[in-house]
């Protein structure tokens, strides 16, 4: 374990402890909030791990500045269509390599993360619709008690 | 690199916090915390549109529907009687294969990294002719290259609207007895 | 027309459920709802048998969703495996919903029918797109799509304990998802890129060539494998989740008994398949079966699991009461010989363990449509109640009996012919203990299928029982089509068994999709 | 209600902020952070907001529960009829929406696909047109902003709808009394107990 | 018909009996056409047969395949040998007088569910049909299955408690020995040798020669087909047979005599033969712990026999007891045992199913099951209690009875390879035989009746004739003179037989 290696790595331990807690939250708790609470946190660990990936050092976020994206400045929204197309290509492809230099974090990752998140918010707001329904129905949103009252009937 | 490293420590206490904590409105209060240090810390790893993202969930929309459902259920967590020793293995063991498994890996923000090469020209360069001079790469890469992702992604989305209507809203009475009442008659 | 039909093909058997499904909601009536759904299913049924024809003739179909080749876009790599069974998920879906009509409005308030409609239709677009996909990170998307459908869907059923079950499912199916999502970052990681093929092109560089010390060819090494190592277990653990593997399996045996029973139906017959397809190709398709195989010992872990899985499983289906149940375990231990098949990564295992897939997602289909008829007509999934049915509804209970000589596996119906090539394929590996232990565990279906056979025939009426009629006619029609198929696939094998083959070869050949 | 006046105007006075402020993330998508799901979800607080405010009943007579739960629907409609649309127009007139585009320079990575005259899903390079140049976005970012659009529609919806649904099932809140009421009465019932 | 192939006639063998289950299905709301259907349809199957025979006994060897439908290596194929020829010849002569019983019976008896009972009844005798055209084992093992899950109904016909139980036990063992045991067996064989055709000299000759397979394990090979071929009723996997005896009396003789035994010992033969080669197990002595099994099943199951006091029980003891000389003369293994198995295979069939046929014609025509209860029975039923005693003959392996020639041949196969010791053991079987069989026309004709006054038939101080139905007493009449019939025919027997152990020569 070299001294490199740890600080090349240290920020991928701390993800996993923070996805073992999420983790340990899921399959220790009884309650059923605290679950969905657990899984929250797993999967915001696992949005962390990936973005983590993404990162070069001494990168900037994938937003290419306006000056370099080569567009006069605050005519974003109508400029595309009045070029001719050519035109665009031409100074995209200038203006790329002016991006060139400028070292961009990978964007992908975030792109995934951003589907992934979408999809935890989703999972977490049907879970918490059964919540609501079990509650309803049970009394209580304890799996302990829910399970001895099942049990009992 | 402070700013990082207290980030991460306080992530940490805060899940350790949200693991401990008994009641559940202040867990969930510590959840938003959560994502909101998560938010901070995708922002300082360039990730913007995540962090946007996982503030106004993580910090809003879930924060505000778990109290949703707090108020409707109860807000005190029962003590489990359950021994913490089976999850705690399992996890313990998750975790070990996970750290085993990150020593192989490129270090972090290393630039010759397969994530940041294997992909020649990468998006930023390849998306400015692409996408005609779009700025934020992320966009492109979301709306078009990715495009059939972000509709998985909406169709997921609508998939929980719809379950969530179908779970959550109230039948009308009448139906409701018309319906038990009207299969009694048909089983006949 | 045609030309358009035939370029589109490997989307549109996605696109159309896809975008039915909010058409339905859009439309908000119960009627046209269906006519919609049914629709979209069978048109999609029809399509993807075509695609199976086209590539039958031209070999791999790619697509490349928004024109973007990988590894910037996403691609559709169609091939004999994932054709064959997108063509089983359209056709049970198709035939499961027509059957449904009956039963839905017997065990769903009508005001919901329409929205019911709409997540049949996200659940198979969900399974549809997870087979199709080429990507990894796309196979998470439509995976969460398909759970999350089912999510709502089981918990439609009428006790209260459907949506107990649906929460206990969504928790360990949302473990099982971000481990597969964790695993498929580590991969990423490695590889920086998320098309399968590829990912698979790009592992092979960490590959280092077997040392050969003193004429002794060693075992081959890879670079990095620590991260390839723990990537393949998270992948392989989360799917095993989601496919109910022995150990993982606790959410199944609930979601199956509370669920509404069409919904049992299709998701029994399909979901855990895809789960298993998405395994067969991250073994075979990503990482190498060399490397699964060889240097992790994963096919003995397999193995023992599945027999494990497979006799607990199926002892403990003996001793269940409510019909539903004892099927929801049988269908965990049919998992195992699935995965039994794939352990033996030969060409026989593989073919063996695919035509299962097949085999077992229509003789599961049927039995649970005839579980539908039962619970229409009786109310009720308790032995006790289907006492001496078979004389009041004789076609019903006829086709449980020939449904359930298929899960046994009796000669002339399909389950016979996986069980057949699975048993083949072990003595050709010569793994006699696996061959033996397979039968006997076999004979367990006997227990737990003829029991209920006898219930139905032999005991005198149940109070329920006496007051039934047949089942109605549609539901019976459609029972008995997915019957007849699990006969004609029994001695007409030359397209279960026959793809099954051509997919297993194109696997084991490096055809990573 | 008539306890918390305050709120109620600064809720009011918020609200059209919020919604420019949603807009704005939708539109600007391309050019700064964010996009149709964040933006719809700000959007979806500013009714939330009036909700938990104003009551149920008051947010639902502004936006209906059907006309929400269509909207839910039409978000999707548009996004997956967009690919639709590429491959339909792409197939009428496939060679146009790569006239004037350079393959080999621009390394795009069109296969054969553009000689066979059709446009894959999503393939908005089908979406190039020739009517009102200027106003109307090109191609890629015509179909992006469509897409976007899309997403907003339904993520707007589906927040509005999930709220909804939590808020029909607490009685209290129901009724048409704001949730800071119910929580308020709630805690005060727990200290008093 | 002298202008239609042999492949041709095997196709109509096996299609009749399917037309006959359409027919039956069809017609089944009216009785009498329904029966009508089913009569003519098992004559002219039985024609088509004979017609297929006169080609095969001269030499021919037709095949058929359904072509390629199932995976490759593992076919649905047919190929017509003598074996197989006679046990079809046997199994659609047999069907013809069964189906005239059983409608004498199933009437006489007001017997419910008659349409499945014909229906299930048709599968069966189709699936003796294929089982005995078949060209390799896994053909075999598809319709032994057929066979096994169509007798089901049959064997449960009653519906009651009784029935569930036997259909129970009957299943269980038949189900679990062919997947355990059989199953297994010919993925051995199949993994072993590479195919699983039936091929004259047998397959694994080559793979024992390779060394793919030892002495030992052709044994316990040997040993998992005699066992897994649970209709074969080695002991100790014999407790189906008289737990089927819950069945209708038709059934009892479909199962005993014409169809599913007779498939199971036919499978052991057949296997023996083409697929071990008598040479491998004589040179190997793969069969020998069989031979013990079977003489140990020989004995026991006559010993049972003797204690069982309801008729169809000593009848299906007597059946395991017959079936274990075939099993034995499959595993003695030389060309005499195996000659003798085949015409045993006849000489059993057409004895057993007269004993059968005058079972089921008392308890039709006397509503009498236990022995005991039949003294002085035969003086009202002359021609059953005949028949009966005439079949009892060539059971036993008397002169004239045809039964005589198999176990001549049997013994001679027997002293051939060397064991005389069996020899001891048919002779003590062949008085055990006579001990629980021959007392019961003697009771029958020479005891007084239990309450001579009582007796309704016991009319103005003469024995008025009470037989049952005519349609039941007719084929009982037939297959008794059969079985003496065949005592003659013997010789014709051994020729055509002649073949199938010469063909590996």
């Amino acid at each position: 374990m070299t001294l490199t290696e740890f600080f090349g790595l240290y920020n991928y331990w701390i993800v996993v402890f923070l996805m073992m807690t999420g983790f340990y939250i899921v399959i220790a708790r009884r309650n059923m909030i605290k679950t969905v609470i657990g899984l929250n946190i797993f999967q915001v660990s696992v949005v962390l791990l990936y973005v983590t990936m993404g990162k070069v050092t001494g990168g900037t976020a994938p937003i290419i500045p306006p000056g370099i994206a080569g567009h006069s400045d605050g005519e974003h929204a109508s400029s595309h269509g009045s070029h001719d197309a050519h035109e665009v290509v031409d100074h995209a492809h200038q203006h790329a390599a002016d991006a060139a230099e400028i070292i961009y974090s990978n964007p992908l990752p975030s792109v995934l993360m951003l589907t992934a998140i979408v999809v935890g918010i989703a999972t977490t707001a049907l879970a918490l619709a059964l919540i609501v329904r079990i509650s309803e129905d049970y009394g209580t949103i304890e799996e302990d008690e829910i399970l001895l009252m099942d049990r009992r009937q | 690199m402070l700013v990082s490293v207290s980030i991460l420590t306080l992530l940490a206490v805060t899940a350790i916090a949200i693991a401990r904590i008994g009641d559940l409105w202040a867990a969930v209060m510590f959840t938003g915390i959560f994502s909101f240090l998560g938010a901070s810390w995708m922002l300082i790893l360039d990730a913007p549109d995540v962090a946007f993202t996982e503030a106004a969930v993580g910090a809003g929309i879930s924060t505000v529907l778990m109290l949703g459902t707090l108020a409707l259920t109860g807000k005190k967590e029962k003590p489990t009687k359950s021994s913490p020793i089976v999850p705690l293995f399992v996890v313990g063991v998750t975790g070990a294969a996970l750290i085993y498994g990150t020593l192989d890996m490129p270090h972090f923000g290393d630039r010759h990294s397969p994530v940041q090469t294997r992909i020649d020209p990468g998006f930023v360069e390849k998306s400015q002719p692409d996408m005609h001079g779009l700025p934020n790469v992320v966009t492109g890469l979301l709306g078009s290259y990715r495009g059939y992702d972000t509709l998985g992604e909406t169709a997921v989305i609508f998939t929980a609207g719809i379950a969530v209507i179908l779970i959550l809203r109230r039948e009308p009475k009448e139906k409701e007895t018309e319906r038990s009442t009207g299969k009694k008659g048909k089983s006949l | 027309m045609i030309e358009y039909l035939h370029f589109h093909l490997p989307v549109l058997p996605i696109v159309i459920p896809l975008m039915i499904a909010p058409l339905c909601v859009l439309l908000g009536s119960r009627h046209v709802a269906n006519v919609l759904s049914l629709f979209a299913c069978w048109v999609t049924f029809g399509l993807s048998l075509l695609l199976v024809s086209r590539v039958c003739e031209l070999g791999e179909i790619s697509y490349f969703l928004g024109g973007w080749k990988p590894p910037y876009g996403i691609e559709y790599a169609i091939d004999p495996l994932n054709s064959f069974l997108m063509a089983m998920i359209a056709g049970m879906g198709a035939i499961v919903l027509t059957y449904s009509g009956p039963s839905l409005r017997d065990e769903v308030p009508k005001s919901k029918h329409y929205l019911f409609y709409s997540l049949y239709l996200l659940c198979m677009t969900g399974l549809m797109g997870m087979c199709a996909t080429g990507d990894l990170f796309n196979v998470f998307v439509f995976l969460e799509i398909s759970s999350l459908s089912t999510y709502a869907l089981i918990s439609l059923g009428k006790t209260r304990r459907a949506p107990l079950a649906a929460f206990q499912y969504l928790i360990m199916g949302t473990i099982g998802a971000t481990f597969l999502l964790i695993g498929i970052g580590l991969l990423y990681q490695m590889t920086g890129t998320l098309n399968m093929a590829d990912i698979g092109v790009q592992l092979e560089r960490y590959r280092v060539a077997a040392v050969i010390v003193d004429g002794i060819e060693g075992p081959p090494h890879w670079e990095g494998s620590r991260t390839m190592l723990v990537a393949f277990a998270f992948l392989t653990v989360g799917l095993c989740i989601k496919m109910a593997v022995f150990p993982l399996h606790t959410w199944l045996p609930n979601s199956y008994t509370y669920a509404p029973s069409v919904v049992t139906c299709f998701v029994a017959a399909t979901a855990t398949k895809v789960s298993v397809y998405a395994f067969i190709r991250v073994v075979f398709g990503i990482f190498t079966p060399e490397f699964a195989f060889e240097l992790l010992p994963l096919d003995t872990a397999l193995w023992s699991f599945s027999l494990v899985g497979i006799f607990v499983a199926s002892i403990a289906a003996i001793y269940q009461t409510n019909i539903k149940r004892r099927l929801a375990y049988s269908s965990i231990a049919q998992v195992g010989y699935m995965l039994l098949g794939i352990s033996m990564a030969n060409q026989d295992g593989l073919t063996a363990g695919i035509v299962h897939m097949f085999n077992h997602g229509l003789i599961k289909g049927a039995l649970f449509m005839v579980v539908g008829c039962f619970v229409l007509r009786l109310g009720s999934v308790q032995m006790d109640d289907w006492r001496g049915a078979g004389k009041t509804m004789p076609w019903t209970s006829l086709a449980w009996a020939i449904g359930g000589l298929g899960l046994i596996g009796v000669p002339v119906t399909c389950g016979f012919i996986s069980k057949w090539l699975l048993l083949t394929a072990a003595m050709e590996d010569e793994l006699y203990l696996v061959a033996a232990l397979m039968l006997i565990s076999s004979l367990l279906a006997v227990i737990y299928v003829w029991q209920v056979v006898e219930v139905l025939y032999f005991s005198p009426p149940s109070e329920k029982a006496k007051k039934a009629t047949e089942a109605p006619l549609i539901m019976l029609v459609t029972t008995y089509v997915v019957v007849a198929a699990t006969l004609v696939f029994g001695v007409w094998t030359t397209w279960s068994a026959g793809l099954a083959g051509d997919a297993a070869r194109f696997l084991l050949q490096g055809g990573a999709p | 209600m008539n306890s918390f006046p305050i709120i109620r105007v600064v809720t009011k006075l918020m609200i059209p902020y919020i919604l420019l402020f949603g807009l704005y993330v939708q539109f600007h998508g391309d050019f700064g952070p964010g996009g149709g799901f964040q933006a719809g979800v700000i959007l979806a607080s500013a009714f939330i907001l009036y909700g938990l405010v104003f009551g149920l009943p008051a947010v639902k007579a502004v936006a209906p529960t059907k006309v929400i739960e269509k909207l839910i629907a039409l978000g999707v409609l548009i996004y997956a009829g967009t690919g639709l649309a590429t491959t339909l127009i792409g197939r009428a007139d496939g060679g146009h929406g790569n006239d004037h585009f350079d393959h080999a320079h621009a390394d795009h990575t069109h296969s054969d696909v553009v000689e066979m005259a059709q446009a894959n899903f999503l393939d908005y390079e089908a979406l190039n047109h020739d009517v009102l140049h200027g106003f109307l976005p090109h191609g890629q970012h015509l179909g992006i902003f469509l897409i976007e659009l899309g997403v907003g529609i339904t993520v707007t919806a589906v927040m509005i709808m999930i709220f909804y649904c939590f808020a029909g099932r607490s009685e209290r809140f129901g009724q048409g009394k704001g949730a800071a009421d119910a929580g308020l009465q709630s805690t005060a019932k727990e200290a008093t107990a | 018909m002298s202008n239609v192939t042999p492949e041709t006639l095997i196709q109509i063998c096996m299609g009749l009996p399917l037309v006959a289950l359409v027919l039956v299905v069809i017609t089944g709301k009216i009785a009498n056409l329904r029966e009508a259907c089913t009569i003519t349809i098992s004559s002219v199957l039985f024609f088509v047969t004979c017609q297929l025979a006169g080609h095969v006994f001269s030499g021919a060897r037709p095949e058929w395949s359904l072509g390629d439908v199932m995976m490759p290596g593992f076919e649905i194929a047919f190929q017509v040998e003598p074996l197989g020829m006679l046990f079809a010849l046997v199994a659609s002569g047999l069907w013809v007088l069964t189906t005239i019983y059983a409608i004498g019976y199933m009437r006489g008896h007001h017997e419910i569910n008659q349409t499945r009972f014909f229906a299930c009844f048709a599968i069966a005798i189709f699936a003796a049909l294929a089982a005995a055209f078949s060209a390799n084992l896994f053909t075999l093992f598809v319709m032994y299955e057929v066979m096994t899950v169509s007798t089901y109904p049959l064997v449960t016909h009653h519906g009651d408690e009784k029935a569930r139980n036997g259909g129970r036990v009957y299943l269980g063992i038949l189900l679990s020995t062919s997947v355990a045991f059989f199953m297994l067996a010919i993925a051995w064989t199949w993994s072993v040798a590479g195919t699983l055709d039936f091929t004259p000299g047998g397959v694994l000759a080559e793979a024992f020669s390779e060394g793919k397979i030892n002495a030992v394990q052709l044994a316990i090979l040997f040993c998992l087909f005699a066992f897994g071929i649970g209709k074969a009723a080695l002991m100790p996997f014999h407790r189906w047979l008289p737990a089927a005896m819950v069945a209708p009396t038709p059934v009892s003789a479909l199962l005993h005599a014409v169809a599913v035994v007779k498939v199971g010992v036919f499978s052991v033969l057949k296997v023996a033969i083409y697929i071990f080669g008598i040479d491998l197990i004589a040179d190997t002595h793969a069969g020998d712990w069989i031979c013990y099994v079977a003489a140990a099943s020989i004995l026991l199951a006559s010993l049972v026999a003797m204690t069982k006091d309801n008729l169809k029980a000593r009848l299906a003891y007597s059946t395991i007891s017959q079936l274990a000389y075939i099993t034995l003369g499959a595993a003695i293994a030389t060309e005499a045992s195996m000659l003798g198995g085949g015409m045993h295979i006849a000489m059993h069939a057409v004895g057993k199913i007269t004993l059968f046929f005058c079972a089921g014609a008392i308890y039709v025509g006397a509503h009498k099951t236990n022995i005991s209860d039949m003294r002085g029975l035969g003086r009202t039923m002359p021609f059953t209690f005949g028949a009966f005693l005439i079949a009892t003959i060539s059971i036993i392996g008397l002169p004239p009875g045809g039964g005589a020639w198999s176990k001549y041949f049997l013994a001679l196969g027997a002293v051939d390879s060397g064991k005389a010791w069996l020899m001891g053991t048919l002779m003590v079987s062949s008085l055990l035989n006579i001990a629980y069989l021959v007392p019961i026309p003697i009771l029958a004709f020479m005891a007084p009746t239990k309450n001579e006054t009582d007796d309704e038939s016991h009319v103005d101080g003469g024995w008025k004739i009470k037989e049952g139905p005519l349609l039941c007493v007719v084929p009982l009449c037939i297959t008794a003179i059969g079985s003496v019939v065949l005592f003659f025919f013997a010789n014709q027997i051994y020729q055509w037989l002649i073949p199938i152990v010469q063909s590996g020569h």
